[in-house]
């Protein structure tokens, strides 16, 4: 270190030298503010970790001892030098090189000052579910104009056709429709469902977001939702997404009905006129003619500030084919082989008192009341081999639910439970695993299922009960798989659009684990729900309350202020062939005139939008005359390192 | 023939002079019948008759119509063969002329020089596409594009070693008088990167390491752009083939994004437009 | 490893300051060792990179160039990348067709995840650049031009 | 009585000098089809016919286009200088054109007279210059309308005149030419010849009088249209001399270089403010004419023109000085209406 330090007090321009050992620390700090006001220094390197680390730690301090920040470098020496390389004679020359090359560009950097941008207190939210409705809620009541976009025909999401919420049995419609109806009321939001986003452009507090309103031939502001049409049509025979297949719906339908907006949406694969141009049976019926055969997806564009991800999740696709290679499927279990054998969300619709049955406990096949149900927990999470190595973290609270449920309604019956550990963490959650248990008697294996069969009308449950060290086997009328939780479709696309990251499963990533776990890398995005990891309703409605009083602390703000480190042009030598502006990725250039006094034209030039420029310099490349410059990394400062590397 | 196309050559601009369709007219002239034939810049129907056309006009006029002095002499017609044709096309795409404000006279050209240039060889552009008026009829050729790049094919057949070797010559003699960057239609920057010093990019000595990067900038700086007229080489003073570095850029645009420049307007140009299949087997 | 006497290959890394820095520092973050003969200069994409800069670094005597950013559709700046790749395609030509040595210019894709690619593609060019010996015919070109 | 000397002989006199290590330059073919001046290797390379005039002229070699005049290092915040010595290696040009060699007086005025420039001097000490007399000339060719001629012995230590069958008469002017031919020549009746000169003139003084006050002429403007702002013509002149002082390094020092410029170039006139005196490229040649026509004369009594004719041949639009002059004479004769 003394070696480097002697070497540095050597190099051009260098007026002192401190060397030390934590000079993050508030007293390394000091050393730089004490320096700088002593010294009256006009730029600083610090020589230490990586500027991904600590460039703003350090230019912060510069600030406050009334120094540009931008005057500000750093030399990499330890993530790229000492960390890197054993050799201490050689590791200490290349940290020596490395001091005189950020040296010799702090001596061009030029002071600057921060961009002040408008901001446009607009958030658009992606998905209507439960996390989506509380983020909306939230914003608009703050005052605050939301755009909330659904992919269905009705908000509501999951939660919506849930039968009761554990750790407390209450009703999930009974608390959610009251939310969802606010939502559809709010004048604060703007509600477009059965709408995707198509594209975003802009950036932090100026998105500009374009909505693909898909055709619903039904007019919104005609319709009065009545129910004439959908009690009427012939085209009775389509599998309901609500229901999952437990029950059919007409091909013009409401998806359930306290779906808000509670008008219906005609599926255009199952409408009669619309793909044999016959029937047209509501057209005729409907009174006040909202039924528009000619309806055409329409695009929006929606101006907002900030946006929410809400788009929730979807249950891993169990059977034979999957969408990801690594993914077996766990055919075994002979899903959809087997009417009798279905998942955990459409057990929700089997005991839901608005379900297909009532709430009465029938099973698919035969409408008879299953006696003997198994359940299944871990169907595809936490397993490496033929599914996915998370935790899906609501299963087995909610198949403790489902026994409970179950055994509240057949007394007689039978709720054996296979698993692998009950993960019960949170309030009163083992309290309720207990209850489902020792009150209501579900019956606990601790042991997986290898395989399920059928014969004679019941399914064969062939498993093990590690405690008891003996293979189990149970001859059941129903069995419910607790399927694992994985992202919605379509959220990689969406990622995309909004230039998110995301695992490896396809849950989007927050920028910080721990203290930033609900803002993402693209500045304005927000995340909250399932869309980010698997959670229950509380911590999905926690977190997009989160979401939104970011939302809201961004939107305290009268304008933005943006980094300056941004292309500018040299408007007098620029010949104005606008390579800059065709390879720009973000539209931040534009054509411009220089005109004189009187208004004559004197040239044509290329100028920079400092709100809309990211930095990222392509425009500097593609200049031929080097009339775009990019502050930070400009010209002078990069030719200037490149000569110290002799 | 020529001299035919030279009749009518006349006669068009004495029309456009007399009808004020034009301020100016950009054409070629000629001392002596023997000498070369250089830019005029007629203003008068009475001088149209200075107007020659034979296969002496080597010189793509196109690079004029970005010069102040030129453009303040008001609305111009100017004289085009079909490769220089293909540079009023790049210069529109990028924005450096107005179609409507020029009058474009296209000659019929069966090629320039005694003997033929070697751009003349694998022309297939002897009719001037875009012209508002095209005096002669000569047929296209096919676009031989084999014989096109068949020159820099030999070339590359030596080692990098030899073709080091060569350049190194080749630059030796360069003395940095700019006339390949002066009259490239393409060269219209006000202030070129070469005349810039805060950095010096390029070393402005005409010495071996300068003029490599002065001549890689050059050239790359025509990526997809240069039109294959070849006046930087037919001007240098020093005999340096420039020409074959044209050519690698733009057999490199044609081989790997199907790019001819001054072909096609609405084409979207090489430098500042990708396809997210364009080729990376070279990427680590 | 190197019979070169001791020839130290001088490698100039320009990279994009979001994948490729952040693959050299996660590189580091491991431990993972790598020959200290490169140089980085960090710019903020490789959109950034200019063809002057890495004729620049041979004339400042660089034994090879490595120009690394962000793998396809992973550009911090959604496109960068795919700029610049279109002119590199175009730059290698022209390079070839002058005689500058090809196995001296690396052009790579590494990731703010691929600290250990970083270290293998270091250690590579550095091995292979040691083995190539220092880049003479440049050298003499400069020389001739003092 | 004549000295004169074959062929064959003036070859091995060159091939004698390489071997003492001399540099002999001369005209020769740089490119299959392109005659230039330059340094030889050995004597087969030197071409003495078939050609006018080579591309460049000869004040390359004791002006060069690039030439170190001073070393600095960089130390921390010191600067070490160290001045360059001027090379003392002997130069032998043979070949040269009147026209070019004629340049060589004319340029010593302008080299010694604020300031005596040790590099060129010495390379004009150290260099003997032979002459070759023209036995052709072309239609750019107007060395007799500046004073000059097919055998003008301005500025040669030695003339070649062709015999016409394959050897020289050898003229030797001064004491480096007899040095350099001393013993080698044969004694004879028969003499050389040179060609009567070119069939173009121009009449100097009416230029040098028409430059008086001519600066708000608007016929430059006309004139210089088709001119590029290239230094083809400036960089192949045997007279003209502007350079630009350079520095040129990296981080651990550099050169101090003097490199040819040029009148031409739009850049050559602007000021840091960026305001450009000649800011288009009229003005710019009428600077080159009125340096080379009025005001060298007025400084140095001699016109800076050797009326060799390599600005034309050089010019990629056939502009040049000749056509520049004959342009703006007909200009100033009202009956035409003359332009570019």
């Amino acid at each position: 270190m003394d070696q480097v330090t002697e070497a540095a007090k050597g190099f051009p321009g260098v007026r002192c030298v401190a060397n030390y050992k934590y000079i993050c620390s508030d007293p390394g700090q000091a050393i730089i503010r004490e320096r700088i006001e002593a010294e009256k220094l006009e730029g600083v390197v610090v020589a230490s970790c990586s500027p991904h680390m600590h460039l703003k730690t350090f230019r912060a301090a510069a600030e406050a001892a009334g120094l540009n920040p931008y005057l500000v470098e750093m030399a990499n020496i330890r993530e790229q030098c000492s960390w890197v390389h054993h050799d201490k004679e050689k590791a200490t020359a290349k940290a020596i090189e490395l001091i005189r090359l950020s040296v010799a560009k702090v001596l061009r950097n030029r002071p600057l000052d921060a961009i002040r941008v408008p901001l446009t207190k607009r958030v658009l939210i992606v998905g209507g579910g439960v996390a989506g409705i509380q983020a909306a809620l939230d914003v608009a009541n703050a005052g605050f104009a939301v755009v909330l976009v659904e992919r269905d025909p009705s908000i509501g999401g999951k939660m919506a056709g849930l039968s009761e919420t554990f750790p407390t049995l209450d009703c999930s419609q009974c608390i959610l429709t009251p939310r969802m109806v606010e939502v559809g009321q709010h004048p604060n939001i703007t509600l477009h469902t059965y709408s995707e986003v198509e594209a975003v452009d802009g950036f932090v507090g100026n998105f500009e977001v374009t909505v693909r309103k898909k055709a619903r031939f039904v007019d919104m502001d005609k319709c009065t939702g009545c129910g004439d049409c959908w009690t009427k049509c012939p085209s009775k025979k389509t599998p309901s997404e609500f229901d999952y297949g437990l029950a059919n719906r007409t091909a013009i339908y409401v998806p359930f009905p306290q779906a808000v907006p509670a008008r219906p949406v005609i599926d255009k694969d199952a409408c009669i006129k619309l793909t044999k141009d016959k029937c047209g049976v509501c057209q005729k019926l409907c009174q006040p003619d909202a039924i528009n055969f000619d309806d055409q997806d329409q695009l929006v564009t929606e101006e907002v500030g900030a946006v929410i991800v809400a788009t929730g999740y979807q249950l891993y696709s169990i059977g034979q084919d999957q969408d990801e290679a690594f993914l077996s499927g766990y055919g075994e279990y002979g899903y959809g082989r087997y009417k009798d054998v279905i998942n955990g969300l459409q057990f929700e619709r089997i005991v839901s008192a608005s379900g297909p049955t009532n709430g009465e406990i029938q099973r698919p096949s035969d409408a008879a009341e299953p006696k003997t149900v198994v359940f299944l927990s871990c169907v595809g999470s936490r397993d490496n081999a033929k599914g996915l190595s998370y935790c899906s973290k609501i299963c087995c609270m909610y198949t403790a639910k489902h026994a409970m449920l179950y055994k509240h309604k057949v007394h007689d019956g039978e709720a054996h439970v296979f698993y692998m550990d009950i993960r019960a963490g949170g309030k009163n959650y083992e309290e309720f695993v207990r209850r489902a248990i020792e009150q209501d008697g579900a019956i606990y294996h601790r042991g997986r299922v290898s395989k399920i069969t059928q014969e004679n009308g019941k399914l064969i449950v062939r498993g093990a009960d590690t405690l008891a060290g003996k293979p189990v086997t149970v001859e059941a009328d129903l069995v419910v798989l607790a399927s694992a939780i994985r992202p919605a479709a379509g959220v990689l696309e969406l990622a995309r659009k909004l230039k998110l990251g995301y695992d490896a499963f396809g849950f989007l990533s927050e920028s910080h684990p721990k203290l930033r776990p609900v803002e993402t890398n693209t500045a304005g995005v927000f995340v909250c729900g399932a869309c980010q990891a698997p959670k229950d309703i509380p911590e999905a409605v926690a977190q997009a309350s989160a979401a939104a009083s970011k939302v809201l602390i961004m939107f305290s703000q009268s304008e933005l202020t943006r980094d300056p480190e941004v292309a500018n042009v040299n408007e007098l030598t620029c010949a104005a062939c606008y390579a800059c502006l065709r390879s720009c990725p973000y539209g931040a250039i534009e054509e411009a005139e220089i005109r004189d006094r009187k208004g004559n034209l004197i040239k044509h030039t290329a100028r920079v939008n400092p709100g809309l420029c990211m930095g990222c310099g392509t425009c500097v490349a593609v200049c031929p005359s080097k009339s775009v410059d990019l502050e930070g990394f400009s010209e002078q400062q990069i030719y200037e390192m490149v000569k110290n590397l002799v | 023939m020529t001299s035919d196309i030279q009749e009518q050559l006349r006669q068009t601009c004495r029309r456009l002079l007399e009808e004020e369709k034009v301020d100016v007219v950009i054409g070629y002239g000629q001392s002596t019948a023997d000498g070369p034939a250089y830019p005029v810049f007629i203003t008068a129907p009475q001088d149209v008759d200075r107007l020659v056309w034979n296969d002496r006009c080597f010189n793509n006029l196109t690079a004029y119509l970005t010069r102040d002095e030129v453009k303040s002499l008001g609305k111009p017609a100017i004289v085009v063969k079909g490769c220089d044709d293909r540079a009023l096309v790049v210069l529109e795409q990028e924005s450096q002329i107005n179609r409507d404000e020029i009058v474009v006279i296209g000659v019929a050209c069966e090629g320039v020089g005694e003997p033929r240039a070697a751009k003349c060889a694998a022309c297939d552009v002897h009719m001037p596409r875009t012209a508002d008026e095209t005096l002669g009829e000569v047929p296209n050729g096919p676009a031989d594009l084999e014989a096109a790049y068949a020159e820099l094919d030999a070339f590359m057949a030596q080692s990098p070693e030899e073709r080091m070797a060569y350049w190194r010559g080749e630059f030796e003699r360069c003395v940095k008088c700019y006339a390949c960057r002066e009259v490239c239609p393409m060269c219209y920057c006000n202030r070129c990167i070469v005349d810039k010093n805060r950095p010096t990019v390029i070393d402005t000595s005409a010495h071996v390491k300068g003029n490599l990067a002065w001549h890689v900038t050059r050239a790359f700086h025509q990526a997809g752009r240069c039109v294959g007229c070849d006046e930087c080489t037919r001007v240098c003073p020093a005999g340096i083939n420039l020409r074959l570095l044209n050519l690698s850029l733009a057999r490199a645009a044609d081989k790997h994004f199907d790019y001819r420049a001054g072909m096609d307007k609405e084409a979207a140009p090489v430098i500042g437009a990708y396809r997210e299949e364009d080729k990376e087997d070279f990427i680590l | 490893m190197s019979e070169t006497n001791g020839f130290e290959p001088k490698i100039v890394a320009y990279v994009c300051n979001w994948c490729t820095y952040l693959g050299a520092d996660l590189a580091g973050t491991n431990r993972l060792e790598y020959p200290p003969n490169v140089r980085i200069i960090r710019l903020p994409c490789t959109g950034r990179i200019d063809f002057n800069l890495v004729i620049k670094a041979f004339e400042m005597g660089a034994d090879a160039v490595l120009v690394s950013g962000c793998h396809p559709g992973d550009c911090h700046y959604t496109a960068g990348n795919y700029h610049a790749r279109r002119r590199w395609i175009l730059f290698r030509e022209l390079l070839d067709t002058l005689g500058i040595d090809m196995n001296r210019i690396h052009f790579a894709w590494i990731s703010a995840a691929e600290g250990k690619k970083f270290q293998e593609t270091i250690t590579e060019i550095t091995e292979k650049t040691r083995a190539l010996g220092p880049y003479e015919a440049y050298r003499q070109l400069c020389e001739a031009s003092s | 009585m004549s000295q004169t000397l074959s062929h064959e002989d003036l070859l091995k006199l060159v091939d004698g000098c390489l071997g003492q290590g001399k540099v002999v330059a001369g005209p020769t073919l740089v490119k299959p089809d392109l005659c230039a001046y330059a340094a030889l290797r050995a004597s087969d390379q030197l071409v003495l016919k078939d050609f006018i005039h080579p591309a460049n002229s000869i004040k390359g070699f004791f002006f060069p286009r690039h030439e170190p005049i001073c070393v600095y290092r960089l130390n921390g915040n010191d600067v070490e200088l160290e001045d360059v010595d001027p090379p003392k290696t002997e130069q032998i040009i043979i070949g040269v054109r009147p026209c070019d060699a004629a340049a060589l007086p004319i340029l010593d005025h302008v080299f010694n007279w604020d300031y005596a420039d040790k590099f060129y001097n010495e390379r004009r000490e150290n260099t003997t210059v032979v002459t070759l007399a023209c036995t052709d000339y072309d239609d750019n060719c107007f060395c007799t309308s500046v004073g000059l001629g097919p055998a003008a012995e301005k500025g040669s230590d030695a003339m070649l005149l062709p015999l016409g069958d394959g050897g020289y008469e050898v003229r030797c002017f001064t004491d480096k030419g007899k040095a350099l031919f001393e013993g080698k020549t044969t004694p004879s009746d028969k003499t050389g010849s040179a060609s009567e000169g070119p069939a173009r003139k121009i009449d100097v003084k009416w230029i040098e009088e028409a430059l008086e006050d001519d600066y708000e002429n608007p016929a430059w403007k006309t004139i210089s249209l088709r001119c590029l702002g290239c230094g083809a013509c400036a960089y192949n002149c045997p007279t003209c001399h502007c350079f630009d002082i350079v520095d040129e390094g990296d981080a651990a020092g550099g050169l101090r270089v003097k490199n040819w410029d040029s009148c031409q170039f739009g850049q050559f006139t602007v000021h840091a403010s960026g305001h450009n005196p000649r800011a288009n490229q009229g003005q710019r040649q009428r600077q080159r004419i009125q340096h080379k026509f009025r005001i060298y004369p007025e400084k140095f009594n001699e016109i800076l023109c050797t009326g060799c004719g390599a600005c034309t041949r050089n010019c990629p639009v056939a502009l040049g000085v000749l056509n520049t002059l004959e342009a703006l004479r007909a200009a100033a004769a009202p009956d035409t209406s003359e332009v570019g």
